[in-house]
């Protein structure tokens, strides 16, 4: 039984194969001479003041992300369903009609309350003041090199 | 020892491992990951007993869509501050791990009374998985179990809604008013909101 | 020639025990919440392992539904995280850093 | 091969459903001021469940439909009436809420308290374990945003710690599943029954599952030792959400409680009723003494609700209808009392702030003697002082568990209760004898006097009357399966 899945296994350990020895190759294999200027980290060629107050990245990712879970648990749900559709027949075709009808309420309630915009457009007034409020590190380089 | 038994035995103290390194590590990112090697471990097992349905969904729901928010939520909380290990009631430690073991030891006991350590499975799941896990699993789901199966749409629509209420728009209006109340921020400029 | 069920059960129990350790002694709520996750598949694995011993396919399912609820409980829960980070980082300074209970 | 699909039994869900869905749906689309609108949606999601529900009693078909998974029987009518009556007290507190405080104000309250009153409604009907599990997490997942809805601080972080402790403890309500569903290879409560009933022998996995499932249902009931979370999210929360959850969630898990042991593991009673006396006596004592100590409403109210969780844990030690009966009755009266107290709560500000502490007690019968003569008569209720419906509920309960043996328990919760006497006087007594201090105003709205008149009316007549529905609570106390 378990053989079956041999095949997968052996990719799986291929793939982990080559990650491994493509790093282990490239750090043996390239010259290795550093000097100070190559260490230092790259910002507009200062150093980084400091990290950014607040988010580290738009909170609208996450809200993506989170859509994105739902929506997989849905098609998640489909796949069996779609596997046996002919033998479910009639009955089997209105529970998925119904449960992809209440999970499109939630997507049009998301997509009303603007959870699916990206920046632009949806922001509230408070919000855009807000994002011109937050200081962000290129404000603080920039103040330095001048 | 069978091929079955030696992928469980290599599997198994991989999973515990990954479990115990979640527990120690300091860095959120570590365990995460730990996490997802553990994650994966038990989806190995999932093919071990004849589900390989669940094998797919584990790969996709746990490692593809579950893990990835964590590691988006902990790059948004910041992944440089590691967690403080200190205790923080003396004595919870050790009493915490003496329940875990207990724990361990009542299972074995309540394992071993109920099911028997060398009982192996029984014979005949292929008739169970007939024409294919997923639509074995389907039949079960459809038929068997329609109302909880209707009942998770509610579940998806709250966490919906709580994304939204919670993560999504007013919590930076809230926090704006009251940044002004504290003196925090000066008052709303007059230019325009950047692009 | 086959794995006894027990073997799963008890690495089930093992594993669900390092999550109940794990919310108990972890201070940060990200780390509580993943110990949490780990019980769950503990169980998961618990359920599809006594599916195995019954010969039943009921166990999968429950399984599946265990899974389902788990994704919209990280939805919600992280949302929840998200929205305590947000309120302390930007309101209170002082301890902006910190996400305990 | 269809499933029987005998839906009325589960027409108090369809229309919640539907209530939550027009009401969200309404959030997402409609412009302009809402709240009226919200209301009424909601109320009459409510008020139809509750009609559907009342012609449940002489139902007649099957004692399980929809596959196994609802159950028909007077538990889940009178479980759910009590559920429902909860939520419109809610919403009339938190539409006043709302009112009060328009800026913090989310039109997604309303489809959320429904949703999260479908979950408890699901959860007293349901005959399968799996459904049990989905209909605690659909509650509980509302409860969480409900709490952290408003977006202070206080709230954020209540939901954050309910979050926690919630999901550690379904994470073991759900291993209490697996184990029940190896011990027996079925999550059907009556099929568990039976499957229990004609084993000898071994019991390992059944014991273990029960253990685990009381430790499930007990953080849900706010039962010590796993009461941590109460007194921090019964504070943090809105009041309006406190007043619904501190009442609904714990008649939903109560009734999933009475159903999942009292039915499916009948057959394991002499091994679980010692669990659930211990469970009792240190709910009582813990919530009894820890309430003298707190300074402030919210958190007394809350550690009160640890100790009444005792007391109905106390009437369940009786395995018999006896015992369901008395504990269903306690549910009811401790609903009243609660919804009713945490109301007065709610109305009494200052300048339209939240005011907990004790000092803001002090002399409201000079201030508004209505709410301070409703306070004392749902703080005499909580004493379980006669003739309120506290005592006639304390009264029950405690029979019922001398009738099962546990003597020792009935005693120490007269003791506890006596102990407790002196937290609700104390209240009292600010209210009456002492002059108010500062000028507060207590919130003369409508909407919220009409929950406490509700809730005090049910306080009285039970008490006076309890013959009333002694007969119903009885027969809700034979559980068919």
């Amino acid at each position: 039984m378990l053989s079956e899945y041999l095949p997968i296994a052996i990719l799986a350990a291929l793939a982990l194969l080559f990650a491994v020895g493509s790093l282990v190759a490239s750090g043996l294999l390239r010259p290795h001479r550093p000097t100070p200027v190559k260490l230092s980290a790259y910002e507009c060629g200062n150093d980084p003041v400091r990290l950014p107050r607040g988010e580290r990245f738009s909170i609208r990712f996450y809200v993506v992300a989170m859509l994105f879970i739902i929506f997989d648990i849905e098609t998640i749900f489909l796949f069996p369903w779609a596997v046996a559709a002919r033998e479910l027949a009639l009955f089997g075709l209105i529970e998925i009609a119904v449960f992809i009808a209440l999970v499109f309420v939630a997507y049009v309630y998301v997509w009303k309350k603007g959870g699916l915009d990206w920046a632009g457009g949806s922001l509230t007034p408070i919000e855009a003041e807000a994002a011109s409020e937050a200081p962000g590190p290129r404000e603080e380089v920039g103040i330095r090199a001048g | 020892m069978s091929a079955d038994q030696l992928v469980f035995w290599i599997f198994a103290p991989i999973a515990v491992a990954g479990a115990i390194g979640m527990l120690l590590s300091r860095n959120a990112v570590h365990a995460a990951l730990f996490l997802v090697v553990n994650l994966f471990c038990i989806a190995v097992m999932y093919l071990l007993l004849e589900a390989p349905f669940l094998f797919a969904v584990q790969i996709i729901v746990y490692a593809g869509a579950i893990m990835v928010l964590f590691l988006f939520v902990i790059m948004l909380l910041g992944v440089d501050r590691g967690d403080d290990l200190r205790e923080p009631l003396i004595g919870q430690r050790p009493l915490a791990v003496i329940l875990a073991a207990a724990f361990v030891v009542e299972i074995a006991v309540a394992v071993r009374a109920g099911i028997g350590f060398a009982t192996m499975a029984p014979e005949g799941f292929d008739a169970v998985n007939r024409d294919g896990n997923a639509r074995a699993l389907a039949r079960v789901l459809f038929r068997e179990y329609f109302l909880p199966f209707e009942v998770t749409s509610l579940l998806l629509i709250v966490a919906a809604v709580a994304a939204m209420v919670l993560a999504h728009r007013r919590a930076r209006a809230v926090t704006q008013a009251e940044l002004e109340r504290l003196g925090l921020l000066e008052p709303p400029r007059e230019e325009a909101p950047s692009p | 020639m086959r794995t006894p069920i027990a073997w799963f059960v008890m690495l089930s129990g093992i594993l669900f025990a390092l999550g109940s350790l794990g919310v108990l002694i972890r201070r940060n709520a990200l780390l509580i919440f993943m110990s949490v996750e780990l019980q769950l598949n503990a169980v998961n694995l618990a359920l599809v392992a006594f599916a195995r011993m019954h010969n039943a396919l009921d166990g999968q399912v429950l399984a599946f539904f265990s899974m389902v609820v788990a994704a919209a409980e990280v939805v919600v829960g992280l949302a929840i995280i998200v929205a305590v980070y947000r309120r302390r980082q930007t309101v209170d300074v002082d301890d902006a850093r910190e996400l305990r209970w | 091969m269809t499933p029987d699909l005998d839906l009325v039994p589960f027409v108090p869900e369809l229309v919640l459903v539907a209530a939550a869905i027009v009401g969200l749906l309404y959030e997402a689309l409609a412009r302009g001021p809402r709240y009226p609108v919200h209301l009424a949606v909601a109320l009459a999601g409510i008020v139809v469940a509750s009609g559907a529900t009342l012609a449940l009693w002489r139902y007649g078909g099957d004692p399980t439909v929809l596959a196994g998974a609802i159950a028909t029987d007077r538990l889940a009518v009178l479980a759910r009436l009590t559920v429902l009556g909860a939520a419109f007290c809610g919403l009339l507190l938190g539409t006043h809420a709302i009112e009060r405080d328009p800026a913090a104000a989310r039109g997604e309250f309303f489809p959320l308290l429904l949703f999260a009153t479908t979950g408890m409604t699901l959860i007293v009907a349901a005959a399968d374990l799996i459904v049990v599990f989905l209909a605690l997490e659909v509650l509980s997942l509302s409860l969480y945003v409900l709490t952290g809805l408003p977006g202070r601080r206080a709230a954020s972080e209540a939901s954050l710690k309910y979050f926690l402790l919630g999901a550690f403890s379904s994470a073991f309500f759900l291993y209490g599943v697996a184990m029940v569903y190896g011990a027996t290879g079925t999550t059907r409560i009556p099929e568990i029954a039976n499957a229990l009933v004609g084993r000898t022998g071994e019991q390992g996995l059944a014991l273990l599952a029960a253990a685990l499932l009381l430790i499930g249902l007990g953080f849900k009931v706010s039962a010590a030792p796993f009461h941590m979370w109460t007194p921090d999210v019964y504070q943090g929360a809105p009041t309006s959400v406190t007043a619904f959850m501190s009442a609904a969630t714990k008649v939903a898990a109560f009734a999933a409680l009475i159903r999942v042991f009292d039915v499916g593991l009948q057959a394991l009673r002499w091994d679980w009723t010692p669990l659930v006396a211990a469970l009792a006596a240190v709910s009582v004592v813990l919530g009894s003494v820890l309430a003298i100590a707190q300074a402030d409403v919210k958190r007394m109210l809350a550690y009160s609700s640890v100790a009444h969780a005792g007391f109905i844990l106390t009437g369940l030690t009786a395995s018999n209808a006896d015992g369901i009966g008395a504990s269903l009755f306690y549910l009811i009266a401790y609903s009243a009392m609660t919804i009713g107290s945490f109301a007065v709560v709610g109305v009494t500000t200052t300048r339209g702030e939240d005011r907990t502490d004790l000092d803001a007690y002090r002399g409201l019968y000079r201030r508004d003697p209505h709410l301070a003569a409703a306070m004392a008569l749902f703080l005499v209720s909580l004493a379980g002082v006669p003739p309120t419906a506290g005592f006639i509920a304390k009264v029950g309960v405690f029979g019922a568990a001398i009738g099962a043996g546990y003597v020792w328990l009935a005693l120490l919760g007269v003791l506890a209760s006596v102990a407790a006497a002196y937290v609700y006087l104390r209240v009292i007594v600010l209210m009456f004898m002492v002059e108010p201090e500062e000028a507060l105003v207590s919130d003369p709205a409508p909407l919220p006097r009409i929950a406490i008149a509700i809730g005090a009316a049910i306080v009285l007549v039970l008490g006076l009357f309890p013959g009333l529905v002694t007969d119903l609570v009885r027969s809700a106390a034979v559980l068919r399966w």
